[in-house]
């Protein structure tokens, strides 16, 4: 397929216009001015519905959340241009009373909606109230669960009243990815039916305006203000220099995306199989990923895991728990799904971001450390504080010297260490939890009930998930576990309603930049515990333990960024490990494809200022260090 | 004329109507057999677009979503809520582009999907039936022998592999056509000629993966109902006769031969909504296909439902009227 | 039987070409017995091998050897196409000269029936169907489904033979031969179905794998079963032709191009060696 | 028991016919009376136009179709009251047909023997098919021919004259009373004719067995039959004794119907050249009121054109016609 | 000048299907002479090779019929013709349908069903003249019919609207439609009713008394060729037995097959019993040595066994092959 590119080049790219100036075909906005990037939604539907205040909104990652909606804070993957959790609307972070009942906001002065109307703490307060009073809206109850009333105390300033304490209740308008975005009241106020109307065009708050869109959903085009210097982004860099037109497509099958990308129609690709990326990085120069070579991918401050039902039999003896994780060989499982390109974790934080520094470092000795009592009388040390290296040797058999050998890179790269692959050991955990061989060799319970697994992987966009959840099941059935794989797109529907044996899939998501766990941790409460046939939110696993509780609770009753929230972080890692309620595995690696051909300036491990992964909100930053490369 | 109506009509539309009882009956209860529930799908949509819930929001969440998407009370009830809606041409709201009605979301793709498919299916069937009609009419033919072998080897090649192969080929080393798209990413659909141009210089590639791929079908089904016809008495009378070849060919061997096929082609624009999957999956098309695709993914069932009851209303339609015409195509369709 | 094999290699080339493609098939099917792998293994031979003779369709990115790979595939999907070609001829059959032959009311119900399932579109069906069974999703089962689905067009075939051969007065010698008529049906009239049954079970054999192709290219159907839309999915989600593992894909094209060419080979030419009319021209009548 | 072995009373049959729009009745038999005694084996001959409904009327008298209105009795009992398959199996024991082509007789895909082995075990005549051997040859054997010399032959391996004749074999063995033979002779050669022919002759002399002859050939028809029924456009316009009508025929259509047969002899080709006039209306024919032949008849009157014509008894036939009888 | 003269015709059919081979000598070694303005029947059994012989003198030749040996010339009024050497184009530009026109056996079934009937007229005529205007065009065509008795409607018919009698009809006017020289009719009335049947015949006649040209009749009704036919052929098992002027055929037949034909023909009138012959006519594929008449002659010698009886003239154009016969008047 090489040294075809070339002519490839030139004939799709676009049509030259009388000024010399490349054009993009179709759309008339010069090639140059221009960034495209992949809308990892694919096509949206319906393409014209640009009210993200309802859940059902599927359009918003076309450019809407990234560039046009803003919300009060915003907290980095990584590590942020100014730190990780900035300011944006808010002019100063939270300010909380004694008991987190109060909460107060300080707002920014001198920032527009589009359409030239000032952004005020009127557009806060309706944000909240409107969304409180129609209930189908995003925030309907969680604000209606929390807020007592809402005190104006400026035109800058606003209060609210908690009806219990919150110390996180800031995390509603803390943009991870995303959060509850501001709601222009002079237009919303207008409209009879907030919960149906289609908000089209949109009215913006952050840097880019709508230019123009597919009426099949399958592009959007969105426009730098001419006032951008009234909208949060200025203070971040010069936003003068950033693409003056941002194009958000469809970007097709992964085949469809590599080439398009070879042809330089596609400047950012949210992510695709590490082949493609491969691929694109050896073809050209041009291609550049966050890491500067292997493993490429972003990891996502998202742990992917071997999740498992804890209501099934079997599943809820941590012994067997434990005998899957040692039966699961980590080194066919990262190159099966990576091809070794893998960010691996043994505890369930993701190894991203500000985390390894956090957690993970913190606690190898603890977990080198760590025994297992076999039940025959042996104990066994799990750890293998080598894994990553070894990881990488197998991957070099593979790709080669791309592969890093200093461990300190591959450290840095791919984590440090992982479970021992060891069935033996595992095999005892599994006799002392009440399981035998039998005749087949197939693990059965020692009263004769077969012990079956059916475990989940995932259809759509994410082909390396479901290589390793292939691997998985290749894994136990080696072991001797009766298992099926179950490839389907309606995995987490099932899996939250506890339909379920296992599933690979991820649901411990972190803040990234910010140690504080509490953005999934507050849902593992056991009041937030539900059964098989209820709604279990993120807790799938339906984990329950005393400990946990009085850990949630005490960091509830602790500002975010109190040190002593990672203590009690360790402390909950090290509960989870010892239960071992899920297997974690590695983190979420996105691998996104960044064409310096027409702009540089992209965030890398070395830059790491945001997340590169286009349909992350956070990812305007971006657009305040873009540059054109003159082409 | 009366006799018409009641011996041959009525009897055809009942039976048009007890098709369409039984297709959308069965579309209605397979989904509602299945584990996966609607509201729930979409809570989960929801939880992985970055919300986090507590499960008795959730509980909230639900009970509003099932009031909003018309999902209370008993199967029964829902099915006659269904019919009546159905009669009033609404095929409810689509799950997962909620509130959008999902008569809307197939309105917005089926001009696409009409135009290249029905296109493409009706080119593949000419070209199928004409060489087909050859091939049987000279069987000595060396081409004609060669293009029966080939049309039958590119058949079984899994269509996936053919289109990403025309794509690889002709998008990509040696880039005459777009990757991609039924128009320019960028360009806004309007009714100009140069965006109908574009238009058909984006569908030539998909277009000629159909054709490629369905050529075979007709050709061999052309062939075989030909192979008798050329040894009936009329042909060779017109032979006979010095009649040329090409006039037989079409106006006896052909033209007698050509009623099955029509009926086929009828039934084959079911796969027009639902062959066309991967197609427009591959291509990036925007119509049915992809929006089926997309509806499975997202464990749409109000659109997958819509998108199904759609076909079979459509072919059964289309099979109506051409049983209807058909006296009109044959005179010697008769009734005993 | 033998009789007409031998004449029919001797005689006509495309017979023997199309022999020589299903001999090639059996033999790959007949290998998977003796297959030196476990399939639901990866990593048992090294990775990305372009063809050699020693993996004579080389090796795939799972590590895994394509030949043996597929000659799983072919016999899975094989096995796919010829139980739905089976329950969807045996229906088909069942049907088409019930209806053809005793008319009336069954054969209207019949044909509504048939009808029905004509315009019932099965992809969409299959995937709610297959949403349903969950991990139960076995070629088995899948077969049956697509042979409940796959039988309505033969059956009208069948069905307007059966009422043009029920005109023909041999019908009525046997009749008035005292025959009973399913008796009729099976020796007098399925001999002059045959030939059509033939020539459509191909067709059926193409679409069930085409349509397991399908869901495989979903991520639907078992895919840890070799097929050849488990093959088409794990190349695709391995990005083979992107990587450049060509030879991944050429694997399922040749197996299935081999194996249909085959069968149409051999099939047109046993047709034209059975079909009544030739048979008769042969015969000299 | 009735004496009467076949009775047609006042059988009519109507059919739809035309395009699906402008589609028209068709009378294809028109209140056709007869009967065939029993104890008086008789060759009965039933000759007329093409389309006149011959071949309509034997699938009345063979349960093929159900006569619109009117009944076929068969020894007494009504055969559309046939409903139980015992009953039409004892019906077809003593029914039996001969089919105009030889070569669509028999399943071109299935040995002819079958069809006379089916025969003979199906209506009982023998226990299985060994038994059946001996049934089989002895009825072969009453045709000329002999099982040794059939057995293993497919129909295309016989030359039509044989296979005519297995067919009249196949329906003698379930020893019939009646055999009705559609055209049996028409595709077969001239010299095979008199071979057939004769045979149910034979059969009606020997076996007493009573044969419907569907012919157009008259001069076989005089030849072997005792009685004729002359149709056209579904009615039976002349019928008796065969000497009577085609020595003497009364009917201005069974004249021409005579005078139509060309005389094997180049001698007198004067009256035969005569040029006539033909029908060109076929199918609008049926629908006209009054007597069918009106339009061609020579000697046609006014009331011809009104009103069917009663059967008249004239000389001793029955004729169809005003100019005889009490209706002249 | 005769206008056709078949010497010594040999046509074979020869198939060869999956390694066995057949040669059907369905025509063989026949010499006939067709004189202008006549009527020519041909007589005999079914499968004795009537047809073929029909196929060779058209031209329509086509596997795995295969002329073997010997020759047909023709003297159209356009020049003269060897169908040996005749290019297929020629054939179709020049002969086909203006010169020789063929009414098929089984021609019930040889107007397309799914056309109308003008509409096969005018795919004739637009072959072989072109349709210039398409008026005048159907007025020629409405002419033509009526002045073959026709309702003009017929041409608006579809074939299965019309009658077998009509059918037959319409076959004749096509083939008329260019006042060819031969007129081929093939079995023209076979399955057709006495009364139409001679109707049909008459037409064929009258057409043939108009334009003068020649008629080759085949039909097996012996009294058919009695009073239609100037002169008759005999064929049996390929060969031609007998050949006459009618009435010597009838009055006066040599050939002890000819003889057995004449006589078995029934009358109205005459109840006496008329025997059949014995035996079925034989396997082309496998013809019996010598006269191929001998297993079922009744006169058979030893001789007839091995030799194939020469023809011997008897005068008047009449010859007979037999070995009984010495030639000549006797
Ligand atoms: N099933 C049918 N449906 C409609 N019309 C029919 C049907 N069968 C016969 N006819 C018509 O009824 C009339 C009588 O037909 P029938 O076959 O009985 O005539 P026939 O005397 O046997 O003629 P032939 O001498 O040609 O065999 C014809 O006009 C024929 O077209
Ligand atoms: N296509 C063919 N292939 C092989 N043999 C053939 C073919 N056509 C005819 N024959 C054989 O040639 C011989 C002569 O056939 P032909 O049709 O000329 O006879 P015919 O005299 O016209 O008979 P009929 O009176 O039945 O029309 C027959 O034995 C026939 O079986
Ligand atoms: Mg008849
Ligand atoms: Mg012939």
């Amino acid at each position: 397929l090489t040294g075809c590119q070339k002519k490839a080049d030139g004939a799709a790219g676009g049509t030259a216009s009388s000024a010399n100036v490349q054009m993009i075909e179709g759309a008339n906005v010069p090639r140059n001015e221009t960034i495209i990037l992949e809308n990892p939604g694919g096509r949206a539907n319906p393409p014209d519905y640009f009210n993200r205040w309802n859940g059902w909104n599927t359009s918003f990652m076309g450019g809407l959340q990234q560039l046009g909606l803003d919300s009060l804070w915003f907290i980095d993957p990584d590590a942020g241009i100014d730190g990780v959790w900035e300011n944006a609307l808010a002019s100063e972070h939270p300010i909380y009373n004694k008991d987190f009942t109060e909460m107060t906001i300080k707002l920014r002065e001198g920032i527009y909606w589009s359409d030239g109307v000032q952004f005020t703490a009127d557009d806060l307060i309706y944000t909240i109230e409107i969304q409180m009073k129609n209930p189908g809206m995003d925030y309907t109850s969680r604000f209606n669960a929390y807020v007592d009333r809402i005190q104006k105390i400026s035109d800058f300033e606003v209060k609210i009243f908690l009806k219990q304490p919150n110390s996180r209740f800031h995390a509603n308008f803390l943009v991870r990815w995303n959060a509850c975005f501001m709601m222009p009241k002079h237009i919303f106020e207008k409209v009879e039916d907030v919960t149906t109307y289609k908000f089209n065009p949109p009215v913006t708050l952050g840097p880019y305006t709508l230019k123009d869109f597919d009426p099949q959903g399958n592009w959007y085009l969105w426009e730098k203000r001419p006032d951008y210097q009234r909208t949060t982004l200025a203070r971040m860099g010069d936003v003068g220099a950033a693409p003056k037109y941002a194009m958000y497509i469809n970007g097709g099958t992964s085949d469809v995306k590599v080439m398009s990308a070879q042809a330089h129609q596609l400047d950012v690709i949210h992510d695709m199989a590490v082949e493609g990326v491969i691929r694109l990085t050896k073809a050209n120069k041009s291609f550049k990923t966050w890491f500067p070579g292997f493993p490429w991918g972003h990891p996502d401050p998202t742990l992917v895991a071997c999740i498992l039902n804890l209501e099934k039999p079997g599943l809820n003896n941590k012994d067997v728990r434990w005998a899957l994780a040692l039966a699961l060989d980590i080194n066919r499982l990262a190159i099966a799904s990576y091809r070794g390109a893998m960010t691996i974790s043994p505890i369930p934080v993701p190894p991203t971001g500000m985390y390894p520094e956090y957690y993970h470092t913190p606690l190898q000795q603890w977990l080198s450390d760590y025994t297992l009592d076999l039940g025959d009388g042996t104990t066994f040390k799990p750890y293998n504080s080598n894994a990553a290296v070894e990881i990488a040797a197998k991957a070099r058999d593979d790709l080669g010297d791309i592969v890093p050998t200093d461990p300190t890179a591959i450290k840095r790269y791919m984590g440090e260490g992982w479970w021992k692959y060891d069935v033996n050991a595992a095999a005892k955990l599994m006799q002392k939890a009440g399981l035998r061989k039998n005749s087949r060799g197939v693990w059965e319970f020692n009263d004769g009930k077969p012990f079956k697994m059916v475990f989940m992987g995932q259809t759509d966009n994410e082909p390396s998930q479901n290589r390793a959840a292939a691997m998985v099941v290749e894994c136990w059935k080696e072991f001797g576990i009766d298992i099926t794989l179950d490839v389907r797109s309606d995995f987490g529907t099932l899996a939250g309603t506890g339909d379920f044996d296992g599933e690979f899939y991820w649901n411990i998501e972190t803040w990234g930049g910010h140690p504080d766990l509490s953005f999934f941790l507050d849902s593992f409460h056991s009041n937030q515990y539900r059964g098989i046939g209820e709604n279990a939110a993120r807790n799938v696993s339906r984990w329950k333990n005393k400990r946990m509780d009085e850990i949630i609770e005490a960091c509830q009753k602790l500002d975010m960024d109190d040190p002593q929230v990672v203590e009690y972080g360790k402390e909950w890692i090290k509960l989870a490990v010892d239960e071992m309620f899920e297997i974690a595995v590695c983190s979420y690696n996105v691998f996104t494809v960044m064409d310096d051909t027409y702009w540089t300036g992209y965030p890398s491990i070395d830059d790491p200022y945001t997340d590169p992964v286009p349909n992350w909100t956070n990812s305007r930053y971006m657009f305040a260090k873009l540059r054109s490369t003159g082409k | 004329m009366k006799k018409f109506l009641l011996n041959y009509v009525l009897p055809r539309i009942g039976q048009y109507i007890m098709v369409i009882f039984v297709g959308v009956t069965v579309t209605f209860i397979i989904p509602r057999l299945s584990p996966s529930d609607p509201v729930q799908a979409q809570i989960n949509r929801t939880m992985t677009s970055g919300v986090n819930y507590t499960p008795d929001m959730l509980d909230d969440f639900r009970a509003s979503l099932t009031a909003l998407y018309g999902l209370e009370g008993s199967n029964w009830e829902q099915y006659l809520e269904f019919w009546g809606r159905l009669f009033r041409g609404d095929l409810g709201r689509s799950l997962s582009s909620f509130p959008t009605p999902v008569t809307e979301l197939i309105g917005r793709s089926m001009p696409w999907t009409l135009g290249l498919l029905l296109t493409a299916t009706i080119i593949s069937w000419i070209v199928g039936n004409l060489l087909g009609g050859f091939s049987s009419y000279y069987p000595k033919s060396k081409l004609l022998g060669s293009i029966d072998v080939i049309s039958q080897a590119v058949r079984p090649i899994p269509y996936y592999i053919l289109a990403l192969l025309l794509v690889i080929f002709f998008a990509y080393i040696w880039p005459i056509f777009p990757i991609r798209g039924a128009y320019p990413m960028g360009m806004r659909p309007s009714y100009t000629w140069k965006f109908v141009t574009t238009v058909l210089y984006h569908s030539v590639l998909p277009a000629f993966s159909l054709i490629v791929g369905g050529v075979g079908g007709w050709f061999i089904g052309m062939k075989s109902l030909t192979s008798n016809i050329i040894s009936e008495d009329y042909v060779v009378y017109a032979e006979t006769a010095g009649l040329k070849q090409n006039k037989i060919l079409f106006g006896y061997v052909i033209r007698n031969a050509m009623l099955p096929q029509i009926t086929g082609l009828a039934l084959n624009l079911g796969m027009i909504f639902n062959g066309a999957m991967i197609l427009e999956v591959i291509f990036t098309y925007p119509g049915i296909g992809l929006l089926a695709y997309q509806a499975i993914l997202s464990t749409d069932y109000t659109l997958i439902m819509g998108i199904t009851i759609f076909s079979i209303i459509g072919v059964a339609t289309a099979a109506l009227i051409l049983d209807l015409v058909y006296p009109l195509f044959d005179p010697r369709v008769r009734i005993q | 039987m033998i009789k007409v094999i031998r004449d029919l290699l001797r005689f006509d080339g495309r017979f023997r070409a199309g022999f020589i493609f299903l001999l090639l098939i059996l033999v790959m099917l007949i290998l998977s017995w003796f297959s030196p792998y476990d399939m639901g293994k990866t990593f048992q031979v090294g990775m990305d091998k372009p063809p050699s003779l020693k993996y004579i369709f080389g090796t795939n990115t799972r590590g895994q050897d394509v030949f043996y790979w597929m000659t799983f595939a072919v016999r899975n999907s094989l096995y796919l196409g010829i139980v739905t070609a089976v329950v969807s001829r045996v229906i088909a059959i069942i049907v088409g000269l019930t209806a053809g032959y005793n008319g009336g009311l069954i054969d209207k119900a019949l044909m509504s029936i048939n009808d029905s399932f004509v315009v019932i579109p099965v992809l969409p069906i299959l995937i709610l169907v297959s949403f349903l069974v969950r991990e139960h999703m076995s070629i088995t089962i899948l077969a049956v489904f697509l042979g409940i689905f796959g039988w309505s067009w033969d059956a009208r075939l069948i069905r307007s033979q059966v009422l043009s051969l029920k005109e023909r007065s041999f019908t009525k010698t046997a009749l008035y031969s005292g025959t009973r008529s399913f008796r009729i049906t099976m020796t007098e009239h399925l001999p002059f179905v045959l030939p059509v049954v033939f020539a459509t079970t191909i067709n059926n054999m193409i679409w069930s794998i085409g349509m397991e192709v399908t869901l495989g290219v979903l991520g639907l159907s078992s895919i840890t079963t070799p097929t050849i839309g488990s093959t088409i999915y794990w190349a695709n989600s391995h990005q083979a032709l992107i990587a450049g593992i060509w030879w991944w894909l050429a694997a399922p094209i040749v197996v299935s191009v081999v194996l249909f060419l085959g069968l149409y080979l051999v099939f047109s030419s046993v047709n034209e060696y059975i079909d009544p009319r030739t048979r008769l021209r042969r015969m000299g009548a | 028991m009735s004496a009467h072995l076949l009775e047609v009373k006042h059988a009519s049959k109507v059919f739809q016919v035309g395009g699906l729009i402008n589609g028209s009745k068709l009378v294809a038999v028109n209140d056709v009376s007869f009967t065939i005694e029993k104890d008086r084996p008789e060759i009965f001959t039933i000759a007329g136009e093409s389309g006149s409904g011959k071949t309509t009327l034997t699938r009345m008298l063979l349960r093929d179709l159900e006569p619109s209105s009117g009944d076929v009795l068969f020894e007494g009992k009504s055969v559309t009251t046939i409903r139980k398959r015992a009953d039409f199996a004892a019906f077809m024991k003593t029914v039996q047909p001969v089919f105009q082509n030889p070569f669509e007789t028999f399943n071109p895909l299935r040995r002819v023997e079958e069809y006379l082995f089916d025969t003979a075990v199906n209506f009982g005549i023998a226990k299985d098919r060994k038994s059946a051997v001996e049934v089989v040859d002895k009825a072969l054997h009453s045709v000329g021919l002999s099982l040794e010399e059939l057995s293993r032959r497919y129909p295309h391996e016989l030359s039509g004259g044989q296979i005519q004749r297995i067919s009249v074999a196949r329906s003698l063995i379930s020893h019939p009373s009646l055999i009705l033979a559609d055209e049996p002779v028409s595709m077969v050669d001239a010299s095979l004719r008199m071979a057939i022919v004769n045979l149910f002759k034979k059969l009606r002399d020997e076996e007493g067995v009573s044969v419907i002859y569907i012919t157009h050939d008259l001069a076989t028809a005089y030849y072997i039959s005792n009685r004729i029924a002359i149709m056209l456009r579904g009615y039976v316009v002349e019928m008796g004794p065969v000497e009577a009508v085609l020595g003497n025929p009364l009917h201005p259509y069974t004249q021409l119907l005579k005078e139509s047969v060309p005389a094997p002899d180049p001698v007198d080709k004067e009256a035969w050249a005569k040029r006539i006039g033909l029908s060109t209306q076929e199918v609008k024919e049926y629908g006209q009121k009054g007597c069918k032949f009106a339009s061609r008849c020579p000697k046609v009157s006014d009331k011809c054109r009104e009103a069917d014509p009663p059967d008249v008894e004239a000389e001793g036939r029955t004729v169809k016609c005003y100019l005889y009888g009490s209706a002249s | 000048m005769a206008l056709l003269q078949v010497e010594n015709l040999r046509a074979y059919y020869r198939t060869e299907m999956y390694g066995v081979s057949r040669q059907v000598r369905a025509v063989d070694d026949v010499t006939i002479t067709l004189e202008p303005n006549e009527i020519y029947g041909v007589a005999g059994e079914s499968s004795c090779g009537k047809t073929t012989l029909i196929k060779v003198l058209s031209g329509t030749i086509k596997p795995p019929l295969r002329v073997e040996g010997g020759s047909v010339k023709y003297n159209f009024k356009y020049g003269d013709v060897d169908m040996s050497t005749v290019t297929e184009e020629e054939l179709r530009k020049n002969i086909r349908w203006k010169e020789i026109s063929y009414v098929m056996q089984g021609s019930m079934s040889v107007l397309n069903p799914v056309r109308r009937v003008i509409k096969t007229f005018e795919d004739i005529i637009a072959t072989h003249e072109g349709i210039k205007d398409r008026a005048l065009f159907r007025e020629r065509i409405e002419d033509h019919v009526k002045k073959l008795g026709l309702p003009p409607d017929v041409l608006n018919s579809y074939p299965h609207e019309l009658s077998g009698g009509m059918k037959q009809r319409v076959a004749i006017a096509l083939a008329t439609v260019f006042k060819p020289s031969l007129i081929i009719a093939d079995e023209p009335t076979t399955a057709l009713d006495v009364v139409v049947q001679r109707g049909v015949l008459q037409l064929l006649k009258e057409i043939q008394s108009v334009s003068q040209n020649t008629v080759l009749l085949v039909t097996h009704d012996m009294a058919v060729h009695a009073n239609v036919a100037n002169k008759v052929g005999i064929m049996y098992a390929g060969r031609l037995a007998e050949e006459g002027p009618t009435e010597l055929i009838f009055k006066r037949p040599e050939h002890p097959y000819t003889q057995h034909l004449i006589n078995s023909l029934p009358v109205i009138g005459d109840k006496t019993g008329k025997s059949s012959l014995e035996g079925t006519p034989p396997n082309l594929a496998n013809p019996p040595e010598g006269c191929r008449f001998h297993p079922r002659c009744p006169k058979a010698l030893p001789i007839c066994r091995s030799e194939v009886p020469a023809m011997k003239d008897f005068g008047g154009g009449h010859r007979a092959a037999c070995h009984l016969l010495q030639g000549g008047r006797q």
